[in-house]
């Protein structure tokens, strides 16, 4: 598979068995989404073959891998936002038609019901998916996937907005139709998944493939240094820098996005993490904090000032960073290069009197590249041809571009990115707070939070309900409160 | 009342403007005049109509005007020609459907935007209308029995309405309840996602675009038989109104889709205004003014209250 | 209306203009009609250049001053359109209808309405149709042949001309006819370029187009004239040719429209038009709207007004 | 070879148009022919070029052509009555801006989808140009030294061409070097991102429709001078030709966005092809038919050379 000047597969030969699961790992950019956008019929590969059962397949389109078969889970988004969510399942099958030809309304709803039951969105069947959540929307699309019989389903990075409930969930189906002699690809940066879930993984590096491995004769670290091609030094936990000095308070914060009465203070150097499941109102509360949405009440102290009124413009000004959680529609100008991106936020410290001083610009932005070793190394490439951990990176630059943020809040910073460039992330966050700077950081992966925090708070439903020093904050300790909460909540 | 507002903006500002109209004019709201309109009305919803599936499949067409313009010479031509009235007909909607499956191609498999690619085919047809008609309206010779397409009536209603709602009902019904109608939909809310569900993206997108020529082509032979004969510029008059009424009917949903009866009230407020705004009398000038005004009044109204929500 | 035939045919009998007679067989019998309730429909076939505006203007303005309500619509060049606003019109029960620059050739279905309704039509500029009620009109063939014949006569019979033309409304082709009839009688005279005007914007697009034809003929005999279907097409070809210094080509065109004249006040490059008597056209028109809204019948079906010659002789001062 | 076309598709084509108008009028390729095309252009391009900021902020304006018609007019009434020249023209500019910060208002403050609020203000401006003229054009009065605006020279260069070329070289400028020009591609590119990164979205959305409406006011300007009187009709054509040109000039960069050259290379082609086409003495419907031909042929060349690619 050729793209202009990347050879994104470079002969790849990939078996998968029946009523197996099988993973497959790499770098961003290794190839892994190409691969199986070919298995889908997404792309036509430029040289070789695909077989199932052992028959060649020969199909050049979306439809004609389906009716091999194939089944997907891509790791985009793909929805139809106006439409509702049992259209949005049947749309491309078929949809159950009455025998005038007109579509059977009754037995859509029906039928998605039923089909939708094993990802629990059997409610929501008549809702426009452009109401659902990211979650929800996700758990619409594997239920896409799973819920009419093809042999092979493959799965590119399901789990990234899930909450861990939902991944359980997940992975029980996903069990389950191993045994009924389904083949299963499972892709993923998340390595404790692959090892719990597969039974054999795939390695890729660079568009070749490195090697095929029993998941119980391997060790993770195995796998990733097998995916990066040289040794990573373990991450453990990274060394405290937190001050008493409190840059950030947060005292009753609430909105009519959902966020209820949320007080805390975050110090210069330190690391706060943010834990819940999806749909917590962490987002929320971030969105508050860089004054994208308007709070109902209390108050936000920047450095012992009160941030009143607030909007965007004036927490960049008082020094807030914000990365939100979707990097692609939130954080990016697709169409504009790594430089127009990286200087985005701070093009008038580089201008005089208006106009662009370009030398000044371009040497900003190559030491930007060249410090957050943003890959390829070109500052005219367009974001749009970047990886994904890249394209993190050059949104992280946005904020480094500038004077250092006093505050950085971080969503996500590291969903849907390699285990080396997440490491690299790491050390980013790592050093932002040894400058100084205050770290909000949100995420939905246990073992970041633990590596990286120096307290945790713990938010369900717009509430914050545990504060966890970090000494005393666990995996189960997280997982606990913003789970049996949210059951108790639910059932209430 | 902000969230009925949100829904029903534009429909509210339609009917507190025809009680404005019934109030300063005994005329309005009369079962002739309300006919009239109707009547009037029926051609521009037509090809509207057409438009609205073209738009809803994500695309855009600048064409159907000269287009409809293009076909309504050509069926004069072909009755003068003594062509037969139902090989006229089809043959006037089958040109449209061509024209429209040119688009189509243009756009999908030359990959051409929308904009530029229709622009031309606009520029085509209105070259090939004064091509054939050297600018000259074709009247002498079509046929009485044709005319009544344009002209009859059963009891008060004219035959046009009477197509255009069948149309209405036709369209309404391929649109919402078939499943090819629902893949158009799809492949107007996101591309990649219809591709990835096995839609073929491609003929769909043709398909919206013959629906679009063949509304074109049928608004044509109305038109013609309406007009009884076919006139050079006619047609051109409907892109801008055409736009319009589907414009107007996308604000009357959530979210802000094409659709069919949306564009059904769009282009019956398009025909109210301009009769309601004659009946009063009042002058050429106002009634642009005005009627820019009314637009974003109503149409300011659903989205100021649909923002307030969000 | 119930009796309006024959009731017609009693005006007409008596030789029109008794109006006692005509009034009880209207259809709103009772209270007579006087010049103050009358509602006149006026409809013109798109505005921008100075007759269809002007007679517009004039129409609407004497319809007031005669004391009537005048009911007028634009219908911006429209086929479409000026039909529907037509039958609004009927639809409003106006009590005649003046039709401006419309084309008989698409109004059947109003016309018909009309008829029905007894309301009487009154076209003006627009070409005949048997169900127009009274044509009043310049003659556009004799225009045309006016400045056509001028021409011809200026240029000895002999030379190279452009042409300016527009094949969308009825007056506009009949002039050009004209010119071809005309030139039928002088071999020699050639047309060597033609350009179809474009609307709106024809000022703009006739200066563009002759400037690029003036590129084509640099050298002074290459072209000696133009003919142009109307004086604001004319005027475009005159700000070309005067920009680029060519004092050897004169332009004719047709309508008598001011910019012409104060071209030709000056001497310019404006040698003739066929002049609109447009206030005696309008005059006419709104005389007998309200004479037959009142059931008069005119004594003829077909009114033509004179249209003199005007060149730089005889263009009248300025006011 | 393919990689060149799908770079330089539309100027390739637009090379080979040159060399055929060359080989087939000897008048095309002099300096004459070639500066009257650029003096021709000049109005066109200049409200392409604001219209090019609009779209490049991600809008979209059909009211441009009519705006320029109205301040058209106006700019002529108030030198009949006695404005002085500076005056009028910084007025006509400003006229220009005042209706594009109406347009840029209602799209954003009021959320009014572009299409419909722009066809709303274009129906506004067109009734107040014939409230104001009443259809009548305005030419007695106009002082000599107004006219030289638009049709005085410097050597063989005419005064709109100098304009253009100002205002081009302005515009390029502002769009590509500094921090507002690039903030409005930031816009137009992704709304959310632009908004998180600090860019006050509304206002330079409605700044893009600002120099919008002063491009359409400084066009309106040299359009009244260049034709010596205020046309109420002139400025309506611009409307096509100059999203054509836009629209082509998009086709010229691999992203597909607008851009000033790219609309330059546009209004240049447009006027080209007018001009060679009119040297050929090709009749018009042909050359309607040619247009139409050609510019599909020039963009889906490009096109198609960049899908090979993808
Ligand atoms: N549409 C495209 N155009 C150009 N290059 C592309 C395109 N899609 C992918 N690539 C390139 O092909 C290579 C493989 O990409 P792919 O998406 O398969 O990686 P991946 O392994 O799925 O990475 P990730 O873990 O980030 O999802 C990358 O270098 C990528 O930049
Ligand atoms: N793109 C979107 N459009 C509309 N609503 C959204 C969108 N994204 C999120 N929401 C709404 O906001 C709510 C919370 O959003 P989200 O799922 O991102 O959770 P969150 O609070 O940010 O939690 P986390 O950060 O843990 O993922 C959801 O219930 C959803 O309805
Ligand atoms: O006949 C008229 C006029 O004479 C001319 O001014 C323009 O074209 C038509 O509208
Ligand atoms: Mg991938
Ligand atoms: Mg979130």
């Amino acid at each position: 598979m050729q793209f202009p000047g990347v050879k994104a597969l470079d002969n790849v030969d990939f078996s998968v068995l029946k009523g197996e699961i099988h993973a497959l790992v790499g770098e961003n950019g290794a190839g892994k989404s190409t691969l199986i956008k070919i298995l889908g019929g997404v792309y036509p590969p430029t040289e070789g073959e695909i077989l199932i059962a052992g028959k060649k397949v020969n199909y050049t389109s979306p439809q004609e891998a389906t009716t091999a078969g194939i089944s997907i889970v891509h790791q985009e988004l793909n929805v139809i936002p106006y439409m509702s969510v049992a259209e949005n399942l049947f749309i491309g099958k078929s949809l159950p038609r009455k025998r005038t030809g007109l579509v059977d309304w009754f037995k859509l709803y029906q039928d998605a019901k039923t089909r939708l039951t094993v990802v629990g969105l059997q409610d929501l069947v008549r809702q426009p998916v452009g109401r659902l959540s990211v979650a929800q929307r996700q758990l619409l699309q594997i239920g896409r996937a799973v819920s009419f019989g093809a042999k092979i389903v493959v799965f590119d990075e399901p789990t990234a907005c899930l909450s861990r409930t939902e991944v359980d969930n997940l992975f029980t189906v996903i069990r389950n139709l191993r045994d009924q002699g389904t083949s299963i690809i499972y892709v993923s940066h998340r390595l404790e998944e692959i090892f719990e879930l597969a039974d054999r993984v795939t390695v890729l590096r660079d568009g070749k493939k490195v090697g095929v491995y029993r998941t119980q004769e391997v060790t993770p670290q195995q796998v990733i240094n097998l995916m990066l091609g040289k040794e990573l030094a373990s991450e453990g936990r990274r060394m405290s820098c937190m001050t008493d000095q409190v840059i950030l308070r947060v005292e009753g914060l609430s909105s009519d996005t959902g966020v209820k009465e949320v007080n805390f203070d975050l110090h210069r150097g330190e690391v706060l993490g943010i834990a819940g499941v999806v749909g917590s109102g962490r987002t929320e509360v971030a969105r508050l904090l860089f004054g994208v949405d308007k709070p109902t009440g209390g108050r936000i102290m920047l450095d012992g000032e009160e941030l009143t009124p607030h909007g965007i413009r004036k927490a960049i000004r008082a020094g807030i960073a914000f990365i939100p959680e979707d990097r692609r529609y939130q954080g990016l100008v697709l169409n504009m290069s790594v430089k127009e991106n990286a200087t985005l936020v701070f093009l008038k410290n580089l201008a005089r009197c208006g106009f662009i001083h370009h030398a000044r610009e371009k040497k900003v932005v190559g030491n930007l590249i060249n410090s957050l070793s943003i890959r390829p190394p070109e500052a005219n490439r367009l974001t749009r041809y970047l990886s994904g951990g890249n394209q993190q990176k050059v949104v992280l630059a946005k904020w480094l571009a500038g004077r250092r943020p006093k505050v950085v809040i971080l969503d996500e910073p590291t969903q849907g990115i390699d285990v080396g460039a997440k490491a690299e992330v790491h050390q980013l966050i790592d050093n932002l707070a040894r400058n100084g700077a205050g770290i909000l950081l949100i995420s939905s992966d246990m073992q970041e939070l633990l590596n990286l925090c120096d307290r945790i708070i713990v938010m369900v439903r717009g509430k914050i309900v545990k504060h966890l020093n970090r000494d005393e904050a666990t995996a189960n300790k997280i997982l606990e409160y913003a789970m049996r909460k949210e059951n108790n909540i639910k059932y209430a | 009342m902000p969230s009925v507002l949100r829904k029903y903006g534009t429909i509210i500002g339609f009917v507190i403007l025809c009680l404005i109209f019934s109030i300063l004019s005994p005329v309005f709201l009369t079962v002739n005049n309300l006919t009239m309109v109707l009547l009037q009305g029926s051609m521009l919803t037509i090809i509207a109509l057409g438009t609205t599936a073209v738009m809803a499949a994500g695309g855009f067409d600048m064409s159907f005007g000269s287009v409809c313009g293009l076909i309504g010479v050509l069926v004069a031509g072909m009755l003068v020609h003594k062509v037969s009235i139902p090989v006229t007909i089809i043959a006037g909607i089958l040109i449209g459907a061509v024209f429209g499956s040119i688009n189509g191609l243009l756009v999908t498999v030359f990959g051409i935007a929308d904009f530029v690619a229709t622009l031309s085919t606009m520029s085509i047809a209105r070259g090939l209308n004064y091509f054939y008609t050297k600018g000259d309206p074709i009247f002498m010779g079509i046929p009485q029995e044709f005319k009544i397409i344009g002209q009859g009536k059963i009891g008060s209603i004219g035959y046009p309405v009477l197509i255009m709602l069948v149309v209405l009902v036709l369209l309404y019904i391929f649109m919402n309840h078939t499943v090819t109608g629902r893949q158009i939909y799809a492949v107007g809310g996101n591309k990649t996602a219809a591709r990835l569900s096995g839609i073929n993206v491609r003929w769909i997108r043709i398909l919206s675009f013959i629906i679009g020529g063949a509304a074109a082509g049928l608004t044509a032979v109305i038109l013609t038989a309406r007009l009884g004969s076919g006139q050079p510029t006619a047609g051109e008059g409907f892109l801008l109104d055409g736009l319009a009424a589907v414009f107007l009917g996308m604000t009357m949903v959530k979210e802000g889709e094409p659709h069919i009866i949306g564009t059904f009230i769009g282009a019956l407020i398009m025909g109210v205004l301009v009769n309601g705004l004659n009946l009063l009398g009042v002058q050429y000038f106002f009634q642009d003014i005005l009627k820019g005004l009314i637009i974003l009044a109503a149409v300011g109204l659903t989205t100021m209250g649909r923002r307030k929500e969000e | 209306g119930c009796s309006s035939q024959s009731t017609n045919k009693t005006s007409e009998s008596s030789g029109g203009g008794q109006t006692a007679a005509t009034e009880p067989g209207k259809p709103q019998a009772g209270a007579p009609k006087d010049d103050k309730n009358l509602k006149i429909g006026v409809v013109v076939n798109g505005q921008g250049n100075f007759f269809n505006t002007g007679i517009y203007q004039e129409t609407i303005r004497l319809i007031k001053e005669k004391g009537g309500t005048p009911l007028a619509l634009d219908s911006l060049g429209q086929r479409e359109k000026m039909l529907s606003d037509i039958e609004t019109l009927i639809q409003n029960n106006v009590d005649a209808i003046i039709v401006l620059l419309g084309d008989p050739t698409f109004l059947e279905p109003a016309l018909k309405k009309a008829k029905e309704k007894n309301i009487p039509w009154i076209s003006v500029a627009s070409g005949f149709n048997p169900l127009v009620d009274l044509e009043i009109d310049s003659n556009d063939w004799a225009m045309g042949a006016k400045v056509a014949a001028y021409l011809a006569a200026r240029l000895g019979g002999k030379g190279k001309i452009v042409e300016i033309y527009g094949d969308l409304i009825m007056p506009t082709r009949a002039r050009a006819e004209a010119l071809r009839a005309v030139l039928k009688e002088y071999p020699e005279i050639q047309i060597v370029e033609r350009h179809s005007y474009a609307w709106p914007g024809f000022l703009d697009d006739c200066r563009k187009w002759m400037e690029t034809v003036l590129q084509k003929y640099p050298n002074p005999g290459d072209i000696q004239a133009v003919f142009a279907a109307f004086d604001g097409a004319g005027m475009g070809a005159v700000q070309a040719i005067e920009a680029a210094g060519r004092k050897d080509i004169f332009v004719v065109g047709i309508d008598g429209d001011p910019l012409a004249y104060d071209n030709m006040r000056k001497k310019g490059a404006f040698a003739a038009t066929s002049a609109h008597d447009m206030k005696g056209m309008a005059e006419k028109a709104v005389e007998w709207a309200f004479k037959m809204a009142k059931g008069e019948k005119p004594p003829v079906k077909m009114m033509f007004i004179d249209s003199p010659l005007i060149t730089q002789e005889n263009v009248p001062p300025a006011q």
